[in-house]
């Protein structure tokens, strides 16, 4: 026998929702919905889509200090944000914002932290999501120890909806390199904790194809730890939704963890700071806009399910509002007071820290008058 | 109601009482559970307490200290065993981007009450990365609390107040002196203790100041003791807190004493001497009679164990910067 | 479907030689031996024992700091040490002193690092054997680097058997959790280089049994990076020659790299230090006593083979010499001076350091006739 | 021959020069490839060297450390970049365990010759984790050298010598100042630069001594020239290597001007600013006329970018520690 013999299958991709607007049946994932909730799948998708283009705008502006666009990963963030229940925690990248937007995170919070005047500033118990961890992968190991608390909690397996809890946790087709990440999958798998890893493959970490992270799909490091893991259209919302609901289901009753991989596609720059030209083909993107997340949702309640032209202008104004609203917002957040850095260092002040804070406001003080 | 106590088992004796007083309480780390720990201080409380609540963690560090990031957000309070101080550097990045920062952050929404347990020093005759003393690169760390206990009454207090704070703190516990015997008064109240981030005066004397820490206590304290045959009465501070730093007792005895030595096994260089050095010359600089003089490791790597009495500070060299000091 | 439902098979555990010594074939590892060779490992095996078993009695001596014996292991050690050629480069722990023994690496330098005369002290080129490594699962992203240069040499896939090389490194079951290990897999993956992961698991990491670490067989982790992975008999040293043989053969050929789980079992304690009592039955050993990787080989030899008793009587005799010449030898090592702790921290000592090694030398002398 | 570069294109030059001088020279890290790293340090070397000289690396910091030590052990030279100071940490361990202790390991046998470039320091309107000034953890390691420049000549000639040197360097560029100007002897010979190690005056004076480094030798350079306003003459220290540091020349300095303040971003306590006020008031305290002051970034998270121009320091805080040293 040689070792390097087998060749591994092609993986499926799980599809509901095909791009040109076709619902297809998947028989291992059924998902059974009404248009109605694919109309308020669409508001989300839209809404979000608006509120990062308006968040790009205004970095432009010179409003924000970096923005981090969730461009075209519309779905695979909107499909497994509402797949989560309220008792459920999530444990984002710094690019989740459609996942902020299903836990009902305010975009204006947001914004407040690529602006500059926080380092995040919400509270993760007050709507089950995590602050934004930039440091690649350093959350999927909050994410397992927070399922960990989770199980001595005894809110695993008990069968009742309201207290069974998942944990869910982001991160990229990059920081799947990371040391913390390939950690989580061993506690979560040894200790079979109820967390769901959930890769977005989008393809690049800033400039980097994903070979050069993996020769084989991602979806696939899973079973070498011993649970399941599986590949899903990430630009389709109803495959995010569905999938994400069983392996969040799996979880929340004791059958342990699992890596979902959503594959999809940074339609834009990494950051406002990035110039993707340098390193991809502006043909990807083409290709890709074809795949488009929120295209696909519309061509179907249009074509499928008759929705009429009222209901897309409704969305059309509400995103408006929303554009407004935010960028008002966002003009209108105050910068911290320079004395605030001390604040919040510790729970209570040091005296060394109240004595340089205090030496500090004397020096503030002492150009006060002095025309500074 | 005082007990005579191994420092080794009085620091279990703080960690079982915490696990009794706090169900929130949860001890994770390697071998922390069945063997209790490679120094026995966790011995017995996994039988005791369960094994959800005494954790034998898989091998990776920065998946302890990750975890208990995560489990400190879900309410829990976790003490952090690394087995030895030269283990510690794998959870770096966890203990230096997260748990140091979250709360600051959330603007103190999310509270990290985290112990990071971390035997530490050398003179035990082991080979690498087991004798390390990595303290300043924590205490450079801001958002972190950096402690170490001396005696076994300090370990036992200490540790429950560390792991009742609801800031990080690492702990660092001087392992050579972890058979070192004290009274420890184990039905004493948390709240009556000396407060955690107090240095205390070990033993006052009037012409020079000795600055220690964790295992350098009792040899600064035998160098005084050896200094009194030249007739030279030496103060010994007990620093116990190395972030937030107790400067005003340090200052305190040099306008007293107006000489200084701080003495530490970690290296010289960016050591905690250093910066008590520059706090000292900057608010008692009338009072300095010499410089402040530091004994500590060389600048190199902890060496092997056959050299390594040369290497760390004893109570010869301690004397001879106390010597130094006199000769300006 | 459930994401949870699917039973990983049972591993094969590749065996050639049975606890009882007797030779069986496995279709996909032949191996073309003859009765010298085996005798030739019989006495790798002997020798590695006693090497082992005296710097035990050493430490209980007083004469070592710590011994981490690899009493149990040799199989698995002589198996993989064997299979490589001079030119590749093995990166082992702290406990592959068998490895080392085929490296013809001096016993006695080892014995060097366990005394504290030094912290390692040997040249990793001159034998192709890295320092050993202390910290969990660092060396195998060294071996990966080294890897990576064997590779740009053009060292890899050439046919030509003195030259195209391999990297072999050594973790055991409790070190496969750290990133480190973990990152090592994903760097030989995505650039395919000529690595062979060698893993032997012990069945414990200190006190805790590897079921702490993974809920399935460690070999399984590398086909989720994309690469085979394969369990073998640890205490059979003929499934460990020529597995090794073969990975490594793929390796240098340009395949790539592969994982061995060796399947072994740590007779003794951690360490000299460690009292397995507390966390072990010793019925455990018992089993595993039946399962001697040196008994198996001398009942081939004897049985199988025909081999007469002075054969054993001349290795016992080489192995009562050996342990004089080490026991001398290790007594022999002298304390490094206190004023070498200066040196080769830097390949040109700092002015800085110069200093604090001039300082110390006066210092140092100052006792000298002061009778200290 | 000498040409305007940007510290930017200085740093390109050199590591262009070090790839052609020597094949063993490797380039390393997130982003060098294509994009030419986020700073754009690496520009055009893989098009120019090729995919195997200069190496996209998956995105693991430890792998991109750990594997340069393998590297390193093959005989290889590797330039390793961090993309970000706050990113340094997950490789903190191969740093400090591995990188730093080998050469001292093996005794001598097996050499180090890293160079691992971190952009550091803050000031350009970032999020967290890009803003950060760790070098005194690195200082403070036994067996690292390391450095920062504060202008293109040194950026250029600096980083060639550091890639060159037999033992590892942390070199760090201060990033708020890659688009600053400066004359670069492009065709200069390594061998006449200036030690690496050594500091340089960069503004003789008479009344008072600033040490500064990397992105704040402007700064204290304006604040020397503010200072010329209130009559005061001071001396610039440009410290270039933190460790080793070049304390002589340091202390010469005070002891002709008696006055000394040292200027970081990093935080202050444990920051550089306590070694070189250590040292200096043991090694010149007869002539320190008033003690060393520091100005520095506070014990806390590098804050918010709406409000790091008031943590960070600056003119205003620098003559604010000039007029305190003398009022003493
Ligand atoms: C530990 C660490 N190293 C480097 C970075 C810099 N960085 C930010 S995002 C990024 C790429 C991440 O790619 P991926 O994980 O695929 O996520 P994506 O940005 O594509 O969503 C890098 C290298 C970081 N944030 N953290
Ligand atoms: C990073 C790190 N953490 C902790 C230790 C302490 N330690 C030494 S050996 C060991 C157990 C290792 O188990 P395994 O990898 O199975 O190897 P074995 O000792 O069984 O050969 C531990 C925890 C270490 N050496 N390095
Ligand atoms: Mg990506
Ligand atoms: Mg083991």
């Amino acid at each position: 026998m040689t070792l390097h013999g087998h060749v591994p299958p092609e993986p499926d991709l799980v599809q509901l929702l095909t791009p040109e607007g076709v619902r297809v049946d998947h028989p291992d994932f059924p998902l059974e919905i009404t248009d109605d909730e694919i109309k308020s799948l669409y508001r989300d998708l839209a809404l979000v889509r608006r509120f990062d283009g308006e968040a790009t705008a205004l970095q432009r502006q010179g409003e924000l200090g970096l923005w981090a666009s969730c461009l075209g990963q519309e779905a695979a963030q909107v499909g497994a944000g509402r797949a989560l229940r309220s008792q459920d925690m999530a444990f984002p990248t710094y690019r989740e914002h459609g996942v902020a937007w299903c836990r009902d995170v305010d975009p204006v919070t947001l914004l407040g932290m690529f602006r500059g005047v926080s380092l995040g500033g919400w509270n993760p118990n007050e709507n089950n999501f995590n602050l934004y961890t930039i440091v690649l992968g350093a959350q999927t190991l909050h994410a397992v120890g927070y399922a960990m608390g989770v199980a001595r909690d005894g809110a695993v397996g008990t069968g009742e909806p309201e207290r069974d809890t998942a944990v869910l946790t982001f991160f990229g087709d990059g920081a799947s390199s990371q040391g913390d990440v390939n950690e989580a999958f061993i506690w979560a798998a040894a200790a079979n904790l109820p967390v769901v890893f959930y890769c977005q493959n989008n393809q690049w970490a800033i400039s980097e194809p994903v070979e050069r992270q993996s020769r084989v799909p991602l979806f696939q490091r899973a079973s070498g730890f011993g649970f399941p893991g599986i590949r899903i259209d990430g630009n389709d919302v109803l495959a995010c939704l569905a999938v994400s609901r069983v392996a969040l289901d799996e979880a929340r009753s004791g059958q342990g963890p699992t890596l979902i991989e959503a594959f999809t596609y940074r339609m834009g720059a990494h950051t406002t700071s990035d110039d993707p030209t340098r390193y991809r083909l502006s043909e990807e993107l083409e290709t890709w806009k074809h795949r488009d997340p929120i295209e696909r949702v519309r061509a179907y309640l249009i074509r499928e399910a008759g929705v009429a032209q009222e209901f897309f202008d409704g969305i059309e104004a509400e995103s408006e509002e929303l554009a407004i609203r935010i960028r008002q917002a966002c003009r209108a957040l105050e910068d911290p007071s320079p004395l605030s850095v001390f604040d919040q260092v510790y729970v209570e002040i040091t005296d060394e820290l109240a004595e340089q804070r205090s030496d500090y406001a004397d020096y503030l003080a002492s150009f006060e008058g002095a025309g500074r | 109601m005082a007990s005579t106590l191994t420092m080794a088992a009085a620091l279990n004796a703080a960690l079982r009482e915490r696990l009794e007083a706090d169900d929130k309480v949860l001890i994770m780390g390697m071998d922390v559970g069945k063997l209790g720990g490679v120094f026995r201080i966790t011995d017995g409380l996994q039988k005791d307490f369960g094994e959800d609540r005494v954790i034998d963690a898989p091998l990776g560090e920065s998946g302890i200290i990750g975890s208990a990031v995560g489990l400190a957000i879900r309410g829990y309070r976790p003490v952090c065993e690394i087995q030895f101080d030269g283990f510690v550097y794998p959870a770096f990045d966890q203990i230096v981007s997260q748990v140091a920062k979250i709360h600051n952050r959330s603007l103190g929404q999310v509270r990290m009450p985290i112990t990071i347990r971390i035997p530490y020093g050398g003179g035990i005759g082991a080979v690498e990365h087991h004798s390390e003393s990595p303290e300043a690169y924590f205490a450079h760390t801001a958002g972190l609390k950096v402690v170490t206990c001396s005696n076994p009454a300090d370990a036992f207090s200490m540790l429950r107040q560390s792991i009742a704070s609801d800031d990080p703190v690492v702990f660092f516990e001087p392992k050579r002196r972890y058979w070192g015997k004290g009274e420890v008064d184990v039905t004493g109240l948390l709240a009556d203790a000396p407060q955690l981030h107090r240095a205390r005066v070990v033993r006052s004397g009037a012409d020079a100041t000795l600055v220690a820490y964790g295992p350098m206590v009792a040899t600064a304290l035998q160098a005084a003791k050896a200094a009194t045959e030249d007739g030279r009465d030496l103060e010994v501070i007990d620093l116990r807190s190395l972030s937030p730093i107790d400067t005003g007792t340090v200052v305190s005895s040099v306008q007293k004493t107006g000489r200084l030595v701080v003495v530490h096994e970690a290296s010289v260089t960016l050591g905690m001497g250093a910066e008590i050095a520059a706090r000292v010359q900057e608010r008692a600089f009338y009072s300095l009679e010499a410089p402040v003089l530091r004994v500590g490791g060389f600048d190199t790597p902890y060496p092997a164990s056959r050299v390594e009495e040369e290497w760390l500070p004893d109570v010869d060299r301690i004397l001879d910067a106390v010597d130094r000091t006199f000769s300006f």
